[in-house]
């Protein structure tokens, strides 16, 4: 593997919680909890997870749209957490994001073409005629007509603007998109077009992605490499067909049963846990927050935290060795 | 909740102590004292009455001579009520206007409430345009406006209730006053109550009592009253401190001699004693208003935690 | 097929708005047989909900509902009175709504909510109903039901909002259950459980099921027959396997196509249906999916297509005669 | 739980819903009876009903001073003369006659023999002499104790001297023997005022003054008080020891103390009022065209007061250029428009005297004389009219501004302040122009003319004329009538020339009487005798 374009490592995000007791200390809730991974230049690592488990955090944490608790995140040889005003925004330029919810994150006042221009004059890439071509181009490239261009947000259908938030993003020349939930607001066939999207600018741009999902047949189709979050930690991180073909994590085996396939021949969906994933605002716990779910927990799984372990094959996870 | 009213009951006297002693300050910064007047007073008899009420003192004494007699319950001497204590004359005229305001008030809930759910069930139809043109009226045109409307027609014209006179004022007539003092407020409550419940029959879980066979009017009363209910419930906590300012308006209308009367001409003779007494009593009615309000959230909505 | 239970006939509804009626669902015929699981299945904005919530007559009132018929079993419930309505639904059918987040009511105790329709139909006194609404929370898998019935809604989880949903939809043990995307607000682990629940109680207690959903994958583990909506039509119905095994639709193929597989290729491109799903209009004079699909020709574009009978109980709404097996 | 909670949530009104419903009732039922009782008398119940206007603050004839109180102590005392409802002649009081001696400032009165309290015990001359001593104890703060200053040795008294020196003599109990600094031939009207009544001994060492209380007063008019609740009402009832108590006709007095004039108003049309003596200024042209509406001349002047203490306003051809440039015909016509009389001088005529003309409306003159000032290189631009904010003293100052501003071309502001904050301004000369009213406490021009003596309380003007201090001083000592009216006209044209102040009009009394109320008088002075009145079948 080459030298990290991304490098995160032991990323905590927390927020205080409410007071324990009368006059106790206010308890702290660990949203993410020292997160760590790399993605290497035109990697796809796939980050999944059920709601809460600190996946979209973890990207936003990166991005500084949410200050962290401690961790490191270097990206292409700069700590990102030691910087500010516009030394860090120099710095992001090359780590741009990519939204869930299209509307929500385009600015109705604005048109689409000023919208997408907004990161070429922002860091100084284009600016005039230059820019007008330039988001031209960048409208082709995403799949939208540029006579288009002077309508504004609500004009276009959920899949067109999830297209100008990834323009807009292009419009940075990034070199790592962070794509949070980018298909989960669409219906099926617009998704297929969004991936197909994704794919072919990673292609043809040599983009790294950080793909952020929780529909896991969507990650396992964008990504080399996947990394599943529970409760704010990575419990498993390996390479996706090894991941699918033979999960070591009981989180990620359970998560795999549980999807549902299209095809009424395929063995049944099986619950094979019970209960459901702890909510953030539960206080932290420092063993292994899968243990009140998990079928195989013992004793110790519920007193210390669990190690990291990585294998042989480059699977790294936190699942101490199971007697059969 | 234990914590959150304990807390509160701490802040209650906090507060009280803080509003009385800037009362007590203003109201002596005010130009003027109880004593002037358009004929000049002679000043040896200004003097001898200042040393009756101890305002020839320095501020803070007088205060500290205040505080010693506030600890033992005693509001002092009514300046401008020879020979009468402050304290008779709030237990005097306390009794009107918590008659009056909890009537108003009452009946401002009564209204209000009904007129606003029979408002929302019939959406769009003569009764809620009629209602709702009413409740703008009711809170667009003052109580100045509307008692005297009120007394020229129930009294002079149709003689259908009698001024108060030598026996006080007759139930219709007590009645007519709260209707004055209610009405901005049913008003208010009307249009909450009436945004209130559209907005809660059309979410989820009406739609879920609905396919479970419930009648209508269960719907309305068990499932969404409550929830129509709680901005109304914000409203009244401020609404009783208008009221009890709407009392000053209504009971001088209406001639009814109440506190909020006394307060005003406390205030305007820089009675020091009695607008100190008033202050006190007006600041811990609105303190427990808000404090029954803030309450009854945790009892509307199940969901409210206190912190 | 034996009698059906539900038949719905020519059901069509539409919104009034300011631009204009919206027609939602354009004329379709539904028919559910005693203990059948149907999936109704489309993309959002297709009208399978508001199809679904047609048949108790649950739509807002800027709805207009027309049917010939909406029978449940000998009612009409496309001609009954208010009172009627009132007295089929949540005794002959349950619904379970998509949100579990907003369809309890926050004001009231579960124990309270579960047991209101036993109180109403079947004339429960109190104690009566809250015995059997505890029973009902420990089918459905709520744990510590004793204590928890007169908790508020806000002190469960999600997956634990829907089971008690179920439960009050089940609580007068109904003919017919509408399920209406219930899965879609809950976490895939809690989604298979919900699933699992859902099959169970229709299997143990013999009850019909309306599955509305947009997954795919959802419908096919949990239902026998599948119907499949576009623009406010069926386009597509037929028993689950044969639908998936050989969809005849443009739009069915499209659909499936469209899914990444958990046994495809990775990083390969995926089958997309071109363009979007077509807004709400005052309804469609000809083929709906026309404009999108890839095999369309000029006929296509001239006149409603029929529903057309491809095999046994396996009917399709396209004029064409697609090669099997090609996709799109 | 839940439907246990929906009943509390409706009880909460209900409940206050039927509280106020019982204590409703006993009031309708007491209403019930009262009209039951007229229903079955032949003849009106001879009850009179009246709006005070306000709570009296004071029932004790010592210390009162607003009109409110003055109105029910004249009914509940009586000094050793009292008033002609009509016509305010000094009649016989407690005293039934008095001899004078050559220097007019030697009196001795004869009280009656059968001079009572109220509780029967006998009233003696030693009773005035201590009510009186009790005024001018400074300790008491009774306001009013200027009142007694005309007695030798009162005003001494009341600034720290000895009782020994007032000029105060009891004979024997039934003759009192008072000498005065001058010959005051207003002395008798003056010993009807509260000042001068008598107060009962023993109630007061034992309440304090708290002694004016239904229970514990003691009085020797010609009522007493039957029932005082605060804010609410007093009754009077006649008082059985009263020396005229054969004449006196009504059964039972009902004082109201309202203050909502425009409530009042409803309330006398209502007819549960017999008798208000003020009118809502915003239905003036209503209550004009009410049959029972009256209006009679008052013995008080409104005027303005110039600060002469600040220019332009020391410079006394400013204070006559803003005094000719106020046309009064216009305001009492269009502004004020009840009957008011337009005033240029300061005192209102009165039986014995006719006040000398000041400024009148001269808009040419006022020019030329602001014009003259001018020339001087004085500088006036923009004053300001001070006014307790009122609607009519508004309207009035507004018009006054307009005429300034059209005819000087001066920038007027009228400025409107609450009660105090004015008084203090007054008081403090923290003014320009104010706007002033005094009201006459006796028939003679000396109360009005008293007032702008340089260390009067009342003058708040700065103005400050030693000429004019002399000549009132030195009016107090002529006994001939001629000569004082001769004396007081000089005073007032000294005033008038020096215009400390800008006369606008002479007041007026106001009100609705019914009709069926008789032997109740409008007199110069809105004084209140009900000893006179009955009511009329």
């Amino acid at each position: 593997m080459s030298e990290p374009l991304l490098q995160v490592d032991d990323l905590v995000v927390s927020f205080t919680g409410a007071r324990r007791g009368w006059f106790g200390p206010r308890s702290e809730l660990r949203a993410v909890d020292g997160v760590s991974f790399s993605v290497a230049p035109g990697e796809v690592l796939g980050l999944v997870g059920e709601s809460g488990c600190g996946k979209s955090t973890t990207a936003r944490a990166i991005c500084r749209l949410v200050a962290p608790h401690s961790g490191r995140v270097r990206f292409a040889g700069t700590d990102l957490l030691t910087l500010t005003g516009s030394a860090l925004r120099t710095a992001r330029r090359g780590l741009q994001m990519v939204f869930q919810d299209p509307f929500a994150s385009l600015d109705p006042r604005y048109t689409c073409r000023r919208i997408i221009a907004e990161p070429l004059e922002g860091f100084g890439l284009a600016s005039g005629e230059q820019a007008r071509q330039r988001v031209d181009q960048l409208m082709q490239q995403v799949g939208l007509d540029p006579s288009m261009a002077d309508r504004y947000p609500h004009e276009f259908s959920g899949g067109q603007r999830q297209r100008i938030g990834i323009a807009r993003a292009l419009a940075a020349e990034p070199q790592v998109l962070l794509c949070d939930e980018p298909v989960s607001a669409l219906d099926v066939s617009v998704q297929a077009q969004i991936i197909n999207l994704l794919l072919e600018l990673r292609r043809e741009l040599g983009l790294a992605m950080v793909f952020i999902a929780h529909d896991l047949a969507v990650v396992r189709h964008v990504a080399d490499r996947i990394a599943v979050m529970y409760a704010g930690r990575i419990v498993e991180q390996a390479p996706a067909d090894t991941l699918f073909a033979n999960p070591r994590h009981p989180y990620t085996e359970a998560l795999l049963a549980a999807i549902p396939i299209p095809d009424p021949t395929a063995p049944a969906i099986i619950s094979q846990i019970s209960g459901e994933p702890p909510s953030p605002h539960q206080a932290w716990a420092g063993h292994c927050a899968f243990a009140p779910r998990c079928p195989h927990a013992t004793e110790a799984c519920h007193s210390g935290a669990p190690e990291l372990i990585t294998e042989a094959d480059g699977r790294i996870h936190r699942c101490p060795p199971r007697q059969a | 909740m234990g914590r959150y009213l304990l807390k509160r009951l701490i802040q209650a006297p906090i507060v009280l102590f803080l509003i009385v002693t800037c009362s007590f300050v203003l109201v002596r910064l005010a130009p003027g004292g109880p004593f002037d007047a358009e004929r000049k007073v002679p000043p040896e008899v200004e003097a001898a009455l200042n040393e009756q009420y101890h305002l020839d003192e320095s501020i803070p004494m007088q205060y500290g001579r205040f505080l010693l007699d506030l600890a033992q319950g005693d509001l002092g001497p009514a300046i401008k009520y020879p020979g009468r204590s402050v304290n008779a004359i709030i237990a005097d005229r306390l009794p009107p206007t918590l008659l009056l305001g909890g009537y108003a008030l009452a009946l401002a809930v009564l209204i209000g409430v009904t007129v606003g759910v029979i408002g929302a069930r019939l959406y769009n139809t003569v009764f809620d345009h009629a209602s709702m043109v009413f409740a703008l009226l009711g809170i667009s045109i003052p109580m100045f406006v509307v008692g005297p409307l009120l007394l020229l027609a129930f009294q002079t014209q149709w003689r259908l209730v009698s001024p108060p006179g030598e026996y006080g004022p007759s139930f219709a007539y007590l009645s007519l006053a709260a209707l004055c003092l209610a009405a901005p407020f049913a008003a208010r409550i009307a249009r909450l109550c009436r945004a209130g419940m559209l907005e809660v029959v059309n979410q989820d879980f009406a739609r879920t009592a609905r396919a479970k066979g419930v009648p209508e009017w269960r719907i309305v009363t068990v499932h969404c009253l409550r929830g129509a209910l709680t901005p109304v419930v914000s409203f009244l906590g401020p609404a009783v401190a208008s009221v009890l300012t709407g009392s000053l308006v209504v009971e001088s209308i209406f001639l009814l001699k109440g506190l909020g009367w006394e307060f005003v001409f406390s205030a305007i003779n820089r009675d020091y004693t009695l607008v100190i007494g008033t202050v006190i009593v007006y600041s811990s009615l609105l303190i427990i208003a808000n404090l029954i309000v803030d309450l009854c959230y945790g009892l509307l909505d199940p969901r409210v935690r206190y912190d | 097929m034996s009698e059906p239970l539900l038949h719905c006939s020519k059901l069509s509804v539409s919104f009034r708005t300011d631009n204009g009626s919206l027609r939602a669902v354009d004329g379709i015929d539904l028919s559910i047989a005693p203990g059948e699981a149907l999936g109704l299945v489309g993309e959002s904005g297709c009208g399978k909900s508001t199809a679904a919530m047609a048949i108790l007559g649950l739509l807002p009132r800027s709805a207009q509902c027309q049917a010939d018929a909406i029978r449940l079993g000998d009612t009409d419930l496309a001609q009954a009175s208010n009172r009627v309505l009132r007295s089929v639904r949540g005794r002959r059918v349950g619904v379970v709504f998509q949100d579990p987040m907003t369809s309890l009511n926050p004001y009231l105790t579960v124990g309270k909510q579960i047991g209101e329709p036993l109180r109403i139909h079947l004339g429960l006194n109190a104690s009566q109903a809250k015995e059997r609404s505890l029973a009902l929370m420990r089918d459905v898998g709520i744990p510590d039901a004793a204590t928890r019935i007169n908790r508020h809604p806000h002190e469960f989880s999600g997956g634990q909002r829907q089971r008690l949903l179920i439960a009050m939809a089940l609580a007068c043990d109904p003919e017919l259950l509408i399920a209406d995307e219930p899965t879609t607000a809950l976490d895939v682990t809690v989604q298979a459980q919900i699933l699992d629940l859902l099959r169970r109680e229709q299997q143990r207690r013999n009850m019909a099921l309306l599955l509305v959903s947009h997954d795919l994958g959802v419908i096919a583990h949990t239902c026998h027959r599948v119907a499949v909506m576009y623009a406010g039509r069926i386009v597509e119905t037929a028993n689950t396997k044969p639908l998936f095994a050989n969809p005849q639709h443009p739009y069915t193929r499209g659909l499936l196509a469209a899914i990444p597989r958990l046994d495809g290729d990775r990083g390969t491109e995926l089958t997309t249906i071109p363009g979007l799903p077509p807004r709400l209009s005052d309804g469609w004079q000809h083929c709906a999916f026309a404009p999108r699909c890839p095999h369309a020709e000029g006929r296509c574009r001239i006149d409603i297509p029929n529903m057309r009978q491809h095999s046994d109980e396996h009917h399709h709404r396209c004029i064409l005669d697609l090669p099997a097996g090609d996709a799109p | 739980m839940n439907r246990g909670m929906h009943t509390a949530l409706w009880l909460v009104p209900l409940i206050l819903l039927c509280l106020s419903g019982l204590t409703g009732c006993g009031g309708t039922a007491g209403d019930t009876t009262a009209s039951t009782d007229t229903g079955s008398a032949p003849a009106r119940e001879q009850h009179f009903i009246f709006n005070n206007g306000a709570e009296p603050e004071y029932l004790d004839p010592g210390k009162a001073t607003g009109s409110p109180g003055i109105r029910l102590i004249n009914q509940l005392f009586e000094g050793l003369t009292t008033l002609d409802p009509k016509t305010l002649e000094p009649l016989p009081g407690m005293a039934e006659r008095w001899d004078i001696d050559e220097a007019g400032t030697t009196w001795t009165f004869h009280l009656r023999a059968n001079a009572k309290w109220s509780d029967g015990s006998p009233l003696t001359a030693d009773d005035f002499r201590r009510s009186w001593l009790r005024v001018l104890n400074p300790a008491t703060g009774a306001k009013y104790a200027t009142q007694l200053y005309l007695i030798e040795g009162a005003e001494a008294r009341h600034q720290g001297g000895s009782e020994d020196a007032v000029g105060i003599t009891v004979i024997d109990d039934h003759t009192l023997q008072v000498r005065l600094r001058g010959p005051a031939p207003y002395f008798l009207e003056l010993l009807a005022f509260t000042t001068y009544m008598p107060v009962p001994a023993e109630p007061i060492a034992a309440h304090g003054d708290a002694w004016t209380q239904a229970d514990t007063i003691i009085g020797n008019g010609p009522f007493v008080l039957a029932e005082w609740a605060e804010r609410e009402r007093i009754v009077l009832v006649p008082n059985e020891h009263y020396h005229g108590r054969d004449s006196i006709r009504l059964e039972r007095i009902t004082a109201l103390p309202h203050e909502n004039i425009e409530s009042v108003y409803q309330q006398y049309l209502s007819g549960a009022v017999h008798w208000i003596n003020s009118v809502p200024a915003s239905k003036i042209a209503e209550v004009k065209r009410h049959p029972d509406f009256y209006t009679a001349p008052f013995l008080a002047s409104y005027y303005y007061r110039f600060n002469c203490t600040v220019a332009p306003f020391n410079d006394v051809r400013v204070r006559r250029a803003l005094t000719m440039a106020i046309d009064r015909q216009y305001l009492v016509d269009n502004v004020t428009a009840l009957g008011e009389i337009p005033a240029t001088a300061f005192t209102p005529p009165m039986a014995q005297y006719q006040p000398p003309n000041g400024l009148g409306y001269d808009p040419e003159g006022a020019k030329k004389l602001l014009a003259e000032v001018r020339s001087e290189g004085v500088t006036i631009d923009t004053v300001e009219i001070l006014f307790n904010d009122r609607d009519t003293h508004r309207k009035i100052a507004e018009a006054i501004a307009q005429m300034w501003r059209e005819t000087l071309g001066i920038e007027v502001a009228a400025r409107g302040a609450e009660w105090k904050s004015y008084m203090k301004s007054m008081d403090q000369l923290d003014y320009q122009i104010v706007r002033s009213s005094w009201v006459g406490d006796y028939s003679d021009p000396y109360t009005f003319l008293s007032c702008f003596r340089t260390d009067d309380g009342n003058n708040r003007t700065g103005w400050t004329d030693p000429a004019y201090d002399t000549a009132l001083d030195a009016s107090q000592l002529i006994q001939d009538p001629a000569k004082r009216a001769a004396a007081y006209t000089e005073l007032e044209q000294r005033l008038l020339a020096g215009q400390p102040i800008a006369p606008i009009y002479v007041a007026i009394n106001k009100g609705l009487k019914k009709p069926f109320v008789r032997g109740l008088h409008q007199n110069i002075r809105d004084l209140l005798y009900c000893r006179s009145v009955y009511l009329e079948d």
